[in-house]
Parts: C-alpha cells; structure tokens; sequence
C-alpha cells in the first residue's frame, strides 16, 4: 500500500491532488464522490459582488484555453453565510481562494474568513490586479506580493497559500518574497496571459481582449515554474498548470511540488482529478516508492529538495 | 448513483437528415432513459481521425427514453460539429450528462403551443413525445426557409403532435402571419396552457409578448458557448430577469437552459 | 492580385513570410525553392566558436517543442567567409541572426557583419545571457536591452531588428526601450522557458535541464506579446511563436504584426512557409484585401495601428 | 526537381514481422526510385484515430528501388513506432525524404562483409540486394537473442547474401567467438573488401577494431533523436573524429547517417 498522505505547510492532506481555483465547484459532486480529493478549492471569492467580464469568457487553443472570467461573485458576505454551508457537506479540507484589489482589503478578507469555521487554509491568488499599482497584479514583483502576503499574515493564523502568476520576470524571488512574508505554501501557477484572434470578425475572441492561458499546452512553462520555486524557497510548492494525467503529476512532483491541482483538464473530463489520483498511487506502487511524498524533487538538480515536511 | 456521468457510447445510427442536420444514435441506454426533454450532453468531438477541439460541445437532447437509443440531431456549424457528423457506426464517443434543467410539465394541463425554428426543433422534440405520454395536446409551429428544410417528421416522431408549418419562402414565416395565427389560437377554445420555444430571437420576442398579453405560461430553451458544462467555470452565462424586476447572470448549463418565457431577455 | 510585398523599417520584402532564427538552414533548399521566401534568416551567429549544449537537445511536448540546442557554431570569421557564400546564392534580403554575450561584443559583430556585402539586415537576439549582467538575459530588462541595441545602432548603419523574450514581466517597456535605442524593428517572440521530466529516468527530458519551448502551445502567448508590443512601439512588429497554418499568420498580422517568422512548424513540414504564404494571400483575396499589408493592426482596439509604413 | 519530397502514400502493407518488428509498404513509387540503401525518411507518426507525437521519426529505408515499393521494418519502441505500428492497408502515412548520405559501394569491390544486430538489419538489408546488383558477393553476420528473432529472409531478400547466424541462447553471439569468426574471414581467401555494421555497439567496436588491425575500410550507420532531419536544427549530432584526428559534432541527417567506420565513437 502507497501511502498517499501529504503535508503542506501544517495542513495534513489525505492525498496530494486537488481542483484548480475557478474550474471547481460543489455542482462536480454530481459526477464523482468529492471526500476522495485531498483538498477542495474554491473560486476566488472577493470582499464584494462582481459582475465578471463581458462573454466570450472562454475560448479554446491548440490543446489548450483562454479564459477571462473577471472573478464574478456574490461577495465574501454572501460566501461566508450561504456557500460556505454547501461546502461544509464536504470532508476534505476546504481551501478559500482570496482575491482582492488592495493590500487592506485582503487582509480585512483573511480576517473575516479565518473568523468563518469550515476554512482550512486561504490561498491568496495575488495575480490580480492591485488598484494600489496601477492594476499591476500583485504577483508581478516581490515587493508587492509580500505586502499582500504579509497583511493577510498579520490578520490570521490560517494556513496562507500564495498564488503565484507565470507574468513576472523572475518568480523565484516573488517565491522568496512571500516565504519571507510568512506564506505557508506557494501555488504555481495561475494562468498566464495569452490571445487568440477571430480572423472572421477580425477581432479578439475573448470579450475582454487578453486572457488567461491553461490547459495542457502551458504544462512545460507550469513545470519550470514549479523547478524554479522549488529551488528558491522551502516552503512546499503545489504544482498547477495543465495537468491532465497521473503521468503530468509525477512530472510536477519530481520538478519539486508537494501536491497538485487539476484545472482545465476537469471540463474535457470530469473525472481527470480522480484519474490521477488513482494514476499516482499505481505509479508508486510500480516503481516501489512507500510514499507518494518521495516523489518530491527527485527530479532536481542535485535532488536538493526533501520530502515535504 | 451520481446523476451525471461520463461515459463512452457506441454510434449505431450517423446520417445526413435534410438539407443541413446530421443525426447521431447512440448506444447508451441508461443515460437514455436517465434523460429528460430539454436536457443536453457534453459530447467531446473527436471524428475516426482523431482530430477536433480541444473543448466539448453541448447538444441537446433529441431522441432519449428508457428503451430507446440516444438521439441528437445536429447543424454542422464549425470543427466540433464537423467532427460529429464525421463519427461512423461502431465508432465511439465520449459524453457527459445528462446535464441542465429540463421542460417542466405541469400535472393538469390538457395543451400545449411550441413554436420552433431551425435547430431548435430538435431540443423540443422529446417534449412532443413526453407530452403525448401525459395525455397532453401538443400544436406546434414549425418555421423553416423552405419546405425541404421542414423536418416534421424529426420533430414529432410518433407523438401525434399537430403541426403548422410556416415559411421564409412563401412568406408565411413573416412575424405579422405567425402573430395572426397565434391570436387565434390564444383566444379560441384551444387556448394552450402552457407555450414553448427554442432557437429564434424573432419568435421568442413574438412569443413572449402574446404569451404576457394572455397571461399564458411559457419556457425557453437558450444556448450559450460552454466550458464545464456542469455549473463551474460561469462562461455560459446569460441575463435573466429576475422576479423582483432586477437582472442577473445565470448559468445556462446548470440554471438553463431551460428558462420562464418572460425572464429570458432578447440575445 | 494581391500586394504581397510588405517595408520593414525601410527593408523592402516581397512579402511577409520568413523563417524563424535555428530552425532554417540552405538545407531547406533541398524541399523548395527559397527564393519564395520574404526574406532568409541565419541561425544565430556568435563571435567565437561554440560547442553547443548535451545532448538531447530538443524533446517534444503537447503540439510544441522543447530546445537546449545552445547555438553550436564556428564563429563570425567562418560564418562571414564561408556562409556567406552560401547565401549569397539565394535572392532574398538575408537577415542574419547575431548573439553575443556583452555590450562590445555585440557591436563589434555588428560592424563586422556591416563590412560584409550581401547582409541585408542584422536580427540581434538579444534574448542569450549577458555576462556582465550575471547571466540574466539582454532582453529581460528595458536598460540592458537598450544597451545592446544602442551600441549596435552606433556600430553599423545596417537595419538592424531587436528580437525580444518572452521571459520578462512588461514586453511593451523593452519594445518601447529597443526603439528608443534605435531599432528599426522588434522580432516577438523568441522562445519561453520550459521544461519536461522523464519520468522514468527521473531527470529532465532535455540534457541542459530547462529548455525554450515553440510551436503550436506557444502561439497563444506570442501572439498576445505581439498584440503588447504593437501597441507599445510604432516601429513593425515581426511576429514569430507557433505559426503553422495562414490562419495563424493572419492572426498575427491582425494583432500587430508587418510579417511572420516560422519556426517549429517546420520540422513537421518544410513546407510550411510555403503553405502560409500561399494561404495568406487566398485570405487576401477572398476577403477583398488589395495589399496583405492592410491586415496589420486590424484587430488592434481601435484598430490603432496603420499598415506598416 | 527538388531531391527532398513532403509527400503522403498509401499504406499497402502493414503487417507484424518476428516477435518484435513491424513492416509497413508504401505506394510510392517516385521516392522508392529515387531512394539509396543507407538513407531514411522522417515519418510523420499518426496513427488511424489521428494520434501521435508532435515531431517525425526517422526511419531507415529497408526497401526501395525502381518499381517497388518503400518499405520500412520497425521496433515499437514509443509512442511514434507504436502508431506507426497501429496504420492500417489504404490509410495514408506523410513522409520526408529520402535523407541522408547512404552507403558507398566502390567499383573494384568484389565481396563485402555485414554485421549487424537488431532493427540494425533494415537499415543494411537494401544494401545486400545493391551489392547483388553491382556483382559484389555479401557475406554477413545476423546477431540475435534467439532464432526465433532472427529474420535472415527480411535481412537478404533476393540477394542471395551468404549469412552466418550467432544468437545469445547458445552463446554463439559472445564477442570472443564473432571475433574468431571475423578473424578467419579476414585472414582467409574470401577477405572481405569492405565492412559495414549498424545497430549495437558491441559489434561495432569489436568490427572498428579489427577492421583497423586488418586495413580494411568500413562504414557504420548511426541513430540518433532528430528534430527537422535536413540539418537545420542541429539536436542531431553525434561526435566524429576528423582525419586530423580531432573530434568534431557532426549532424546524423546531413553528414550522416552513414559514416566511416574509424571516425564514429562508441556511444
Ligand atoms: C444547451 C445547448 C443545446 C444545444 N443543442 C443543439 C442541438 O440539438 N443541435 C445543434 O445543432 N446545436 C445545438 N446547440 C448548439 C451547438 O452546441 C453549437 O452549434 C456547437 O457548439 C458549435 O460548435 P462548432 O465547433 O461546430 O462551431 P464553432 O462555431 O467553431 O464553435 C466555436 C465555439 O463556440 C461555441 N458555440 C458556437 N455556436 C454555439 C451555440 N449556438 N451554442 C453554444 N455554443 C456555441 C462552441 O461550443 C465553441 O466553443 C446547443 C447549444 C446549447 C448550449
Ligand atoms: C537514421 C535513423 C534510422 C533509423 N531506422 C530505424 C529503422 O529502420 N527501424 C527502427 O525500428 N528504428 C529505426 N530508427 C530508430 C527510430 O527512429 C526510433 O526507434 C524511433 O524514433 C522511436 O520513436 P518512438 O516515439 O517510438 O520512441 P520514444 O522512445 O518515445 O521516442 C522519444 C524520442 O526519442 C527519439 N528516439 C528514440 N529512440 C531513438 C533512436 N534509436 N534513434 C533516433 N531517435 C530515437 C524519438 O525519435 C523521439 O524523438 C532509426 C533512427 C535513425 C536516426
Ligand atoms: C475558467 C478558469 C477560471 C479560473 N479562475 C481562477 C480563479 O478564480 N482564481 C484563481 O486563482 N485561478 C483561476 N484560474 C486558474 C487556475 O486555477 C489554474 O491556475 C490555471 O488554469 C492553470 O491550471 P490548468 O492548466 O490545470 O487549468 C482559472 C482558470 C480557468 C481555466
Ligand atoms: C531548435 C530551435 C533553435 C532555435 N535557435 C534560435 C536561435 O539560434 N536564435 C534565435 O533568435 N532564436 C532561435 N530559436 C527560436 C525561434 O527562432 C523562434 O523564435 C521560436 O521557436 C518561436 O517560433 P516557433 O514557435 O515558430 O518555432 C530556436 C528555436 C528552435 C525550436
Ligand atoms: S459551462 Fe461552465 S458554468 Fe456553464
Ligand atoms: S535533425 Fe535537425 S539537424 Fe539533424
């Protein structure tokens, strides 16, 4: 028997593979027994109702899709009362994703959510705009992130997962930053920002231009992102980015994350978070490692990462 | 025991139907009869070669019931379409479903009015067979360009379903000339209770507005561009009217895409 | 008939198909005649003899590549004697990719590249480490970019095109800072960083570790730069990452782009180039553009940007 | 006109072959014509349900010549040979070629001696019937695991090569014993004038080696991973020594695949 187990940052995870923030929701309860992932990962909540960005929100590349959803929502309010009921039907541990436009606002969110039982971690998805900096996205430079991090550190005593973005030169020092800022975890990575044009109608096929980039043909760029992380800070990486097969996971695990997050690859099919799972655990077993946390690093220069925790 | 699945199926039925429409039949007889009138599959597109997009499409339901092969009857429109109708017999084809928010009949009613165009016939044609299985009258208006492209006997199948064919081409089609007839049967003794539409903004405008002027019930089935098709990525949303007056997004995969006649706004 | 023929800051082209830099050669003279090209593209020539990198230097990924292939190659001397008269056979404007790994360097080739008849235009891919800036490449940062490209300018009155990386936080302020440094053009993109684990062998797929990834996953990113920096920069745009088909050229004309490079696509078929130049021009036709130029820009917001020159 | 062809060909022949190997025939007669024992096509791996790697594979040309048709032998070893594998008779294969520099056969040769191990053998198999058609006697040596694998008839086709068999199952294949073999057509009346190998390094450094001490010239064929296989995108080299004794990379799709048997290194 594999033992799957994983700890991130103090969190005890019965296995390492969860949903993508904004590709999850309570409706896949519908298709699979949701008590099987590691963790559950909401949408990003925000402090207030948004109205989310005009349509087409999503089109689809070359093994891929770009999406510009714009975070609608009815507000954090709304979130802790009524869909916070929903989620505590669930047994894994729930994972809020946080986004806000000011380094106050999120740590007044974090705050409030940490006062809210049934959230066991925040994960702050810092890739979205800072009114603060022009809209420049938090995650874009360290100083920036940290400030967002350290705000919502001084605020509560959660686990804090930093979302990462793949739109900066240099993330190991927007990794670095945010350890140092009191992060418990990193995420990487969020979507990076891609285009598609219609030739037709001679204009962008999203609504709103530019989007976000995901799906399998982002995985190398997820990958690199992860090894670079993974190399510059020792906190745990969770591995995110167009992973659609347990072989993808074992790629990330061995790039140096601790867990995995499954985006995308649930629209194409519903159940490629269990597909995984169950992928993982036959890998190990194939190639006799005892724990699914061995698998942590090994592909590192040196194999200079340990096993989570 | 999950309510929706993702499965594969074998197609035992895959041919040209009119001038425009392909028709696919598949083997799948649990989520057949698992199925209901105005629900649809996510169908991932994949033709024998393998080639398609990378995101699945929503179809709706058109032929389903327990017994009964899996139907959905399809306009090729673009590469997920294509790669459908280029599925042969004994391929197979992956879906999810049934997914959405079904018609609604209501125990008591005695009649029912469908007004449909193109497309949309198929999305309304198991409520022809539900309602006569009920023991409910159905007339229907079927808007087409031209004769040929009629498809009457796709839409009614073997429910009895009285129909009125109207077209672009002889100008029968013509909003006033469906107004005209819709008053009459608004006001005789065959008043529908409850009216039904699906797949044109003109006539969903006309419908709405008779159905309100009447104080008739009625339901719309919408169509939106699809991620998840299950309720989680909220990029098929549409505006819809509220009770209280105010409008909102909601989802056509999961709200929809069946939706009251007067809260559907004009698209 | 449609006008084909396409200005680059001054350089006539017959038109706006190209191949990209390390992935042609005069062997492809051997599949069609290049003289159907709009202009011809050397791999990168670098000052000094280099060995290149270890093997495996190229690994596939979903509809992409990954390369670590490390410029082999014998040195400007030998390229400026004996390659060059190999090109000169061929009609073309010849544009021939340089890379160095200081300031001096780089203007130095540049004057020597100057002095050799039958160079048209010097592609600078300033995209490679820069020694003096710790190994950080050129083309991450605005001022290191700049220097480049002014020492260049100030060696050599040769077209002279800055070809830029996506490994940068903000694409649009080293476009805006090449310019000012006197670039006649920007190339968009060169390669992002990748990476792929085998996971068998527990290591990277490629033998340098990371590597840049291209092809058909690229384009959403690239065309999405090119978009950025059209709009940044009032010198053309040259746009390159995943262009397989007409209607991905088309596409990049419309975000911005005066002409095309093609790269990967050609390893899967050499007839690439030809296939979009052929399609290009159908697209013209059958949508009653009189000069492909006309298609520049005309998805820009706005539609901000005028045909090139 | 141009001596590289992008083209696609029917598949006329696709059938397993031994334990381990697969042959494919294509109907395509230009390029067999124009194809020479020793060099390769690029195939683009695709199989019937449109799935593949992303790049071409290379493969040697085990069968070519005027009138007949191209034909490949080979080991699935990944995805790439694993759909190639999978393509049925009528269904179309893209290929590039022919690549490469082939093998030289010099006037004057009057008998030339192979020894090849594996897949190694399609890559010299056309080579046997050239060398019959020039009236030079082959002589060679097949080293296998066990009889079974063995493919003498795959190997000489028509050519009428004489052929010693070595396997691993009785030891015969053992270096020292090859060696003696090697030795005593070296030293005898039948001294070959040439020797080629391909496909295991064993055999190749035991061949390089006696071939040195007799003087006799040789030429080996190499693999390696290739990317565009015209010489563009140099992932393909493999080091060679130069006359001068240097050691320099030289690319396996241009200068190669077939080099001089003193100047390839072990690997
Ligand atoms: C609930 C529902 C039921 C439907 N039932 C049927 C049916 O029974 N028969 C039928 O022929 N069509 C039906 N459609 C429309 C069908 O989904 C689209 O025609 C199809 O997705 C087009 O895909 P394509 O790749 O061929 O076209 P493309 O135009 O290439 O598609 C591009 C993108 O736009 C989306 N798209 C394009 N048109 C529509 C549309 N009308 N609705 C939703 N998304 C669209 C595609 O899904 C895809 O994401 C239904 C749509 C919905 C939402
Ligand atoms: C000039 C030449 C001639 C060849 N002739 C034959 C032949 O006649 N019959 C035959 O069975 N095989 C031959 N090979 C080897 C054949 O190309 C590989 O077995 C094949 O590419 C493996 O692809 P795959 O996807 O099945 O395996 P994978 O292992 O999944 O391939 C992964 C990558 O490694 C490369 N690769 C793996 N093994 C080799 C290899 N031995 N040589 C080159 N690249 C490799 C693949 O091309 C691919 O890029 C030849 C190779 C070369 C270079
Ligand atoms: C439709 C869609 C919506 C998303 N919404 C969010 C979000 O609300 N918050 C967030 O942090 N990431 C969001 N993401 C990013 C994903 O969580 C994930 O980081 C990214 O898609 C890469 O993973 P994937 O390739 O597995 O999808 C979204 C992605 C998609 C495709
Ligand atoms: C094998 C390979 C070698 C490359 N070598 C160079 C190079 O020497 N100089 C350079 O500027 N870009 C080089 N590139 C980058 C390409 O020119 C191009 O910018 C990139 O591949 C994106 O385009 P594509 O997706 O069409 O390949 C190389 C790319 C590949 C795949
Ligand atoms: S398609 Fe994803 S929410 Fe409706
Ligand atoms: S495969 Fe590209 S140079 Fe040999």
């Amino acid at each position: 028997m594999v033992n799957m187990a994983v700890q991130i940052g103090g969190l005890p995870l019965a296995n390492p593979v969860m949903p993508a923030s904004g590709t999850f929701g309570p409706e896949l309860a519908q298709v699979f027994d949701l008590n099987r992932l590691g963790a559950l990962v909401t949408k990003s909540v925000t402090p207030q109702y948004r109205e989310g960005n005009p349509l087409p929100r999503l089109c689809e590349t070359e093994a891929g899709v770009l999406n510009s959803i714009g975070i609608p929502g009815k507000g954090l309010d709304h979130f802790c009362v009524h869909a916070m009921a929903e989620w505590r039907r669930f047994a894994p541990p729930l994972v809020v994703s946080l986004s806000a436009d000011s380094v106050a606002a999120f740590a007044e969110a974090a705050a409030r959510l940490a006062g809210t039982p049934g959230v066991a971690a925040i994960e702050a998805n810092i890739s979205c705009p800072n009114l603060e900096e022009d809209g420049r996205a938090f995650a874009m430079h360290p100083h920036s992130a940290a400030a967002a991090i350290a705000a919502m550190r001084a605020a509560c005593t959660l686990p804090l997962w930093a979302k990462l973005s793949p739109n900066t030169a240099d993330i190991a020092a927007v990794a670095r930053a945010v350890e140092e800022a009191g992060a418990d975890a990193v995420v990487v990575a969020n979507t990076i920002l891609g285009l598609a044009i219609d030739i037709e109608r001679m204009a962008p096929k999203l609504g709103a231009g530019m989007g976000g980039f995901s799906g399998p043909a982002f995985k190398p760029i997820a990958l690199r992102l992860v090894w670079q992380c993974a190399q510059a800070v020792r906190i745990p990486v969770i591995g995110v980015g167009g992973i659609a097969s347990a072989e993808d996971a074992v790629e990330f695990l061995m790039a140096g994350a601790s867990a995995v997050q499954v985006g995308t690859a649930s629209f194409v099919s519903p159940n490629a978070m269990l597909n995984v799972l169950d992928g993982l655990q036959a890998f190990c077993a194939r190639r006799g490692f005892a724990r699914v946390s061995d698998l942590t690093g090994l592909a590192l220069p040196g194999r200079m990462r340990p096993a989570a925790e | 025991m999950h309510p929706v699945v993702e499965a594969t199926a074998r197609v035992v039925d895959s041919a040209p139907v009119g001038r425009r429409y392909h028709r696919l039949l598949l083997d799948a007889p649990e989520l057949s009869a698992a199925s209901r009138p105005g629900q649809f599959f996510h169908l991932l597109c994949r033709d024998g070669a393998g080639n398609g997009p990378y995101l699945r499409r929503p179809m709706s339901i058109w032929r389903c019931g327990p017994g009964r092969q899996l139907g959905f009857l399809l306009h090729v429109k673009g590469r997920g379409t294509a790669a459908l109708a280029a599925l042969r017999v004994g391929e197979r084809l992956s879906l999810l479903g049934p997914l959405g928010q079904g018609f609604r009949l209501e125990p008591g009613w005695r009649r029912i009015l469908i007004v449909v165009r193109g497309v949309g016939l198929a999305t309304l044609a198991p409520l022809t067979e539900a309602a006569a299985a009920q023991g409910i009258a159905v007339q229907a208006v079927l808007s087409a360009q031209a004769p040929e492209d009629l498809m009457a006997a796709e839409f009614a199948g073997d429910s009895g379903a009285a129909i009125t064919s109207v077209f672009d081409s002889d100008g029968s089609s013509a909003v006033p000339a469906v107004e005209a007839f819709l008053r009459a049967r608004f006001e005789g003794a065959d008043r529908p209770d409850a009216v039904f539409t699906c797949g044109s903004n003109r006539l969903f405008l006309l419908l709405q507005r008779l159905a309100a002027e009447y104080g008739i019930p009625g339901q719309i089935a919408l169509e939106q561009q699809m991620g998840c098709g299950l309720g989680m990525c909220f990029c098929c949303v549409r505006q819809i009217r509220a009770p209280d007056g105010t409008v909102q997004n909601l989802r056509v995969c999961a709200e929809g895409p069946v939706f009251d006649l007067q809260a559907a706004l004009a698209w």
